[in-house]
């Protein structure tokens, strides 16, 4: 029974790559797409990432903003049909485990490292470990709010943690931080996502048609280097509560995939493949796959090729590149 | 014009006796003291005339007729403490009787009604000497005021019956004199039957057409549970020692009548 | 005359020193902690000199923003000021009412009394994701946080105070005809009003800690939601000002409330001042 | 007979019935929002069937972790209490030894009051990074935390019950030749320990509050800590076990705190029943 | 044996004069009641002779000497209510009177030292009746047994002046007669020198060596600002109706003997 809908709703939170979608919404981008289409988008800000994922999870948005990790383990595991409309980008650095008056990854064994359990954080440290043929029981993991992880650090008491930005630029301009890993070593695993919950697109693709079409018309203004262009990366700056040059330093670290067709090759290639792979292994290795899940086979994920990672009866997150690819035409 | 008859009534508190066997008629307007030592149930016995509290045996009838279950407007009531509302102003606080009455929605008279209403409360005040304090609050009051505007509040529903516990034991003596006075003017004007509970002796038998004694006939220790106390002394004071109207009956008293008791009261507390 | 010291009163003078004594302590160790570290790092946001303090403020308080031409401190003081007053008038509200109908009426009493005694222990930021969901991310949302925070702790002190009428208030009212409804509505209510506004002083702290909470997760102005977001830069120059701001706010309500309970109920305060 | 309704009690059993009733509602109103939501989706993770909250708890208070061996729910268990009672305990000896000298002596009084005043009014959570700095981010800080946020609270309420204490008890303790440290430690102290009972226990909810934002800051155990980090992943599942727990914890402090009174302190919970 | 000079006492509360020109000599071993209408003062006059307020202007010398600034071990009281501690037990509270002295430092005693104190303390609570009731709390005591518990902790100290304010309102008549009997026993074997408030005139004319009436000479509203209580009327019973010692002089009274004041008073409140 296929739900027509006019209505939607789209959460994002402050992150570097999703700061277009508060542009976007400020500038009467995403109502423009959205008239043309006939519909409406509301578009609504959360402080919390977390948050916004689980009020997507529970049905209380149609569409949200999450990494590739967070997205297969809250709403794909719970159950949510769940489609990666938009590949934005890849942390490319962005991401990065810093010590405290040491400059080698090794030193880090045996430390306390304060992050967001359960997060990306979480994933590159064990990611950054296995490079050096370490585990994660050869650290302590304290769990820290990434809100309160800058003044955490300038405690005495911490000494290690992986995080993201901003947070690592203000850790990074600190006196005795040095960046011992990052995620530039491990390109394209974390990847930051327009999720849309499958069976609302499917039964309204014009909802896809313009989200996309909005996020890549900002996306253009965005990469160019006009006045127009300045500006809107300002007030993404301004936004995320830094200034011009924050952001664009944040941008260096950042894979954008400004073009449509950018974001459609990387769906395609094998390497999404391998990267999910891995992520979902270390889901189940820390029973986010659900409990009693017996391997990490038991929720399906399926790539633009037609190929199914896991239960192909239990797919519950696919990548997608037909709306990528539709932008990507019309831009053309 | 009231009588009120109680037949054998009992009161227990969790299987402990407090009053038991107490019976009595009491004829029409008459001023009953109660007197008896502390903790011995009198204010049990008027917290039963008034229907806040039900007799675990025995019944009380009013003119032959069986208590209502709850508290009504035809027994008053004025306590030594608490007996105002202190969120009300002198007039409010007589005013409020006949609002409740007149304004079932509401609680709360207006316009024309209201002033109606307020003339007779500022008599009623005016006729316990409050008339110059309608606006105070009950807290801006000494407590002979508070006592008399607790009597006023009473009145003005008519009662038929009205109840006193121990109202003037905070009062000096020349409030307590005046208060007394006013008091006895009110019964005789309002024929009502009244129940005063009193430690004070003098009191009791200068107000008192009739002095009635709760204790404990048997008070040893391993008594106090299984026995309560009951009327041990019901002395009518008679001669009435001021005027009564003709069509008066003199109030029934089982006991000896005593001839001055009233006028020369045993000083409490003077035997030594 | 030797005197023992509780019976030592300070005079005028030295009462207002003294009172001056532990701001000024708490001034002169932020400035030693202040000029430390910023001798170490001149660039260290923990704790900013008062010239970067007042900078900050003065930015927030009085320049526009650029982005959104708003001038911030008001803007977001505005925002938490509507939230936590609607959350504290429908706390109040409810609170009011249900706890006279519980305390006033025994089979209330018998429904409600141990349901508000398990209610009353459930941490409400341990529901949050609950309440999100039921109450969705709006306003509403944030005045519900600050409604199911509050409302357990007046509705206890409520129903507590009705219990407390003496006994013999009642049995007045009802020797006077009123009824259970005229008894709630002259009686009770008019005498737990004044008392409701005691509650609700104390449960003023509370409330603001459950709207910063509130303006944490999900929203785009407001006091919390500054200082929140500032927090992931430390920038401490305005978060400071913030948070003196906040308390000030919190002093003047709580002053406020004061003020109204003398102005409209002065039976009360008499009545208490003679306890 | 009619009656009032104020003047109507529900019989032994209807009292009980009636008692159960508001939970019995909360119950179906879970069962039927529940089911509604796994009838779409079977794996929804929000409102959870009882039969996955039960195996979520036992697997919590019963099975060993996997990656750590320890059962989890006791862990928490154990590291939650240990931060909320030591809290609980410095910020009640704090408030009663401030709260005490600040009540009795005229000269604390003039140098404490003003402050206290102020110092309650800053919402804690909005100094996070500056309490980091004084107290480092291990349990120090959590119990800091605590103690922060329920202290003046508990002071303020303890300055105010010495001030009660009528007039008459400190005249009488001079005329029998005390000194101000014997009526401290002889007629004050004593007879506020029970009333700084009654104030634990109001500080309780907030306590609470402050241990679970604490373990979301930063740690590596406790009940709050177990509640945030699965909130990542919405497993209601095992929340709702551990809030249900958390309730039950409270209540049962808050029972034990109130028959340590009656038991310690007879004198006081008579006299109050006298009044 | 101790006397006390009352010198040109005023009080004033925020300029509002409550009491003005009170002067008084006080003879040693006297029993002063001291009567008058609420609100007049009495109460404040005697937190004046403790210490426990400080005169506006004038002096009160006792034994000629300047009072201390505080209250002070030598002057004992026994107030109304809140005059026992609460968290004590009956022999705590007299105790702890006699620990204060010998323990500076922790106000407790132990050992033999305890056992002796503990002696004394229960001798004196035998002496006001209360033998059998050592181990309860005062919430457990009736009205009559705190008030007999207040004095017993006064008398411990063996203070040279004691100051009862209201001691006996509360109590009913049985009880308060029975007080009557030990206060006078004890006041005549301690020889100490007695200030007592009351309401009650037969309690002042019956206990009373000497009673002295407070008031204000000008009451009208526009005078109440600025004018105070004083002493209006200073009665010396004398004979005293029980027997003194030899070596005692009668208490000096400014005004007319009464005859029979004492055994015959006034009815409060009987005039009508
Ligand atoms: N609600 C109650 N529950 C249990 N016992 C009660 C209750 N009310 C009164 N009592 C007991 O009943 C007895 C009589 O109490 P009551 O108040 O009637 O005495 P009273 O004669 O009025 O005393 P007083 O002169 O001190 O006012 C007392 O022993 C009291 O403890
Ligand atoms: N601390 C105070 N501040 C201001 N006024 C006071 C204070 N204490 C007493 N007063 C006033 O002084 C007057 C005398 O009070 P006091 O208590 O001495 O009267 P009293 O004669 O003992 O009355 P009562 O018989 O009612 O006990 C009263 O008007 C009272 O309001
Ligand atoms: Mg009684
Ligand atoms: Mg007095």
């Amino acid at each position: 029974s296929a739900e027509k809908k006019t209505e939607f709703k789209l959460a994002w939170s402050i992150y570097v790559g999703w700061m277009p979608w508060g542009w976007a919404a400020d500038h009467g981008i995403v109502k423009k797409w959205a008239d043309k289409y006939g519909i409406k988008i509301d578009v609504v800000q959360f402080n919390d990432y977390i948050e916004s994922i689980n009020q997507y999870t529970a049905g209380a948005y149609d569409a949200v903003t999450a990494t590739n990790m967070d997205t297969l383990a809250i709403p794909a595991v719970g159950g949510v049909d769940t489609t990666a409309l938009i590949v934005g980008d890849f942390s490319n650095g962005n991401d990065a485990v810093i010590l405290k008056d040491k400059s080698k990854l090794s030193d880090i064994i045996g430390q306390k490292v304060n992050l967001v359990e359960l997060s990306v954080s979480h994933y590159l440290l064990a990611r950054a470990l296995e490079s050096i043929g370490k585990s994660e029981k050869d650290v302590t993991v304290v769990n820290t709010s990434d809100a309160d992880m800058v003044a955490a650090w300038n405690t005495p008491d911490v000494s290690a943690v992986v995080t993201w930005n901003p947070l690592v630029a203000e850790i990074m301009a600190t006196p005795k931080a040095h960046k011992v890993f990052d995620s530039s070593q491990i390109p394209g695993e974390i990847i930051d996502l327009t999720v849309v919950n499958t069976k609302t697109l499917h039964d309204n693709p014009n909802f896809g048609r313009a989200l996309t079409g909005a996020w890549y018309e900002t996306m253009a203004i965005m990469a160019s280097d006009t006045p127009e262009g300045k500006e809107a990366r300002e007030a993404m700056g301004k936004a995320s509560e830094t200034d011009l040059a924050g952001y664009e330093m944040q941008l260096a670290s950042t894979k954008m995939f400004y073009q449509p067709a950018q974001g459609v090759e990387f769906a395609m290639s094998g390497s999404l493949h391998k990267t999910m792979d891995s992520v979902r292994k270390f889901l189940f290795a820390h029973g986010l796959l659900g409990q009693g899940a017996p391997s990490a086979d038991v929720v399906g994920i399926a790539f633009p090729d037609g190929k199914v990672l896991g239960d192909k009866n239990n797919v519950k997150l696919r990548f997608t590149a037909a709306f990528m690819n539709e932008a990507a035409q019309a831009g053309k | 014009m009231t009588a009120v008859s109680v037949q054998n009534l009992w009161k227990e508190y969790d299987g402990r006796v407090v009053l038991e066997h107490v019976s009595l008629e009491v004829a029409p307007h008459s001023f009953i003291a109660l007197v008896g030592p502390s903790g011995c149930g009198k204010s049990t016995f008027l917290r039963m005339l008034l229907s806040a509290e039900t007799p675990t045996r025995g019944q009380i009838l009013v003119d032959g007729e069986q208590l209502p279950g709850e508290p009504t407007a035809d027994r008053g009531v004025v306590f030594q403490r608490y007996s105002v509302f202190p969120h009300l102003t002198v007039l409010e606080n007589v005013l409020i009787g006949l609002e409740f009455a007149a304004s079932p929605l509401l609680g709360k008279l207006f316009g024309k009604a209201r002033r109606k209403a307020r003339e007779e409360a500022a008599g009623m005040l005016a006729a316990v000497g409050l008339g110059d304090f309608l606006a105070l609050y009950p807290s801006q009051l000494s407590g002979g005021m508070q006592q008399r505007l607790a009597i006023a509040q009473a009145l003005i529903k008519r009662p038929r019956v009205l109840l006193l516990d121990e109202p003037f034991g905070a009062l000096d003596p020349g409030i307590r004199a005046e208060i007394h006075v006013l008091m006895l003017k009110l019964w005789r004007e309002t024929r009502m039957t009244v129940f005063m509970v009193t430690h004070d002796l003098s009191e009791a038998f200068h107000l008192g057409t009739r002095v009635i004694a709760f204790d404990r006939p048997r008070n040893r220790p391993e008594e106090r549970e299984r026995y309560g106390a009951t009327i041990t002394h019901d002395l009518a004071i008679w001669p009435p020692k001021y005027p009564v109207a003709d069509n008066e009956t003199p109030p029934g008293g089982t006991t000896r009548p005593l001839d001055d008791a009233g006028a020369q009261p045993g000083r409490p507390g003077a035997g030594q | 005359m030797h005197r023992r010291l509780i019976n030592a009163y300070p005079s005028r003078g030295a009462s207002l020193l003294l009172s001056a004594l532990p701001f000024l302590l708490i001034l002169l160790a932020y400035l030693a902690g202040s000029e430390a570290r910023l001798a170490v790092n001149p660039n260290d946001k923990l704790l900013p000199a008062f010239s970067s303090i007042g900078a900050g403020f003065s930015r927030m308080a009085f320049e526009a923003d650029k982005r959104t031409g708003d001038v911030l401190l008001w803007v977001d003081t505005a925002a938490s000021l509507a939230r936590l007053l609607a959350g504290l008038a429908i706390a109040t509200v409810t609170a009011g009412l249900l706890g006279i109908a519980v305390g006033l009426l025994p089979y209330m009493r018998s429904t409600f009394s141990g349901f508000i005694a398990v209610v009353a222990m459930i941490p409400p930021l341990s529901v949050l994701p609950i309440l999100f969901i039921i109450f969705g991310l709006g306003e509403t949302a944030k005045v519900a946080l600050i409604v199911i925070g509050i409302t357990p702790m007046i509705l206890r002190d409520m129903i507590l105070r009705v219990e407390e009428l003496p006994r013999e208030i009642m049995v007045k009212a009802q020797t006077l005809g009123a009824s259970t409804w005229q008894i709630a509505l002259r009686v009770v209510v008019p005498q737990m009003l004044p008392r409701l506004i005691d509650s609700l002083r104390l449960s003023l702290g509370a409330a603001w800690l459950f709207l910063i909470a509130a303006e944490a997760i999900a929203s785009q102005s407001g006091l919390g939601y500054r200082i929140f977001l500032l927090r992931r830069y430390l920038a401490m120059d305005v978060i400071l000002p913030y948070v003196a701001w906040i308390t000030l706010l919190a002093f003047l309500l709580d002053y406020g409330l004061r003020l109204l309970q003398a102005r409209a109920f002065p039976w009360f305060v008499e009545g208490r001042k003679q306890r």
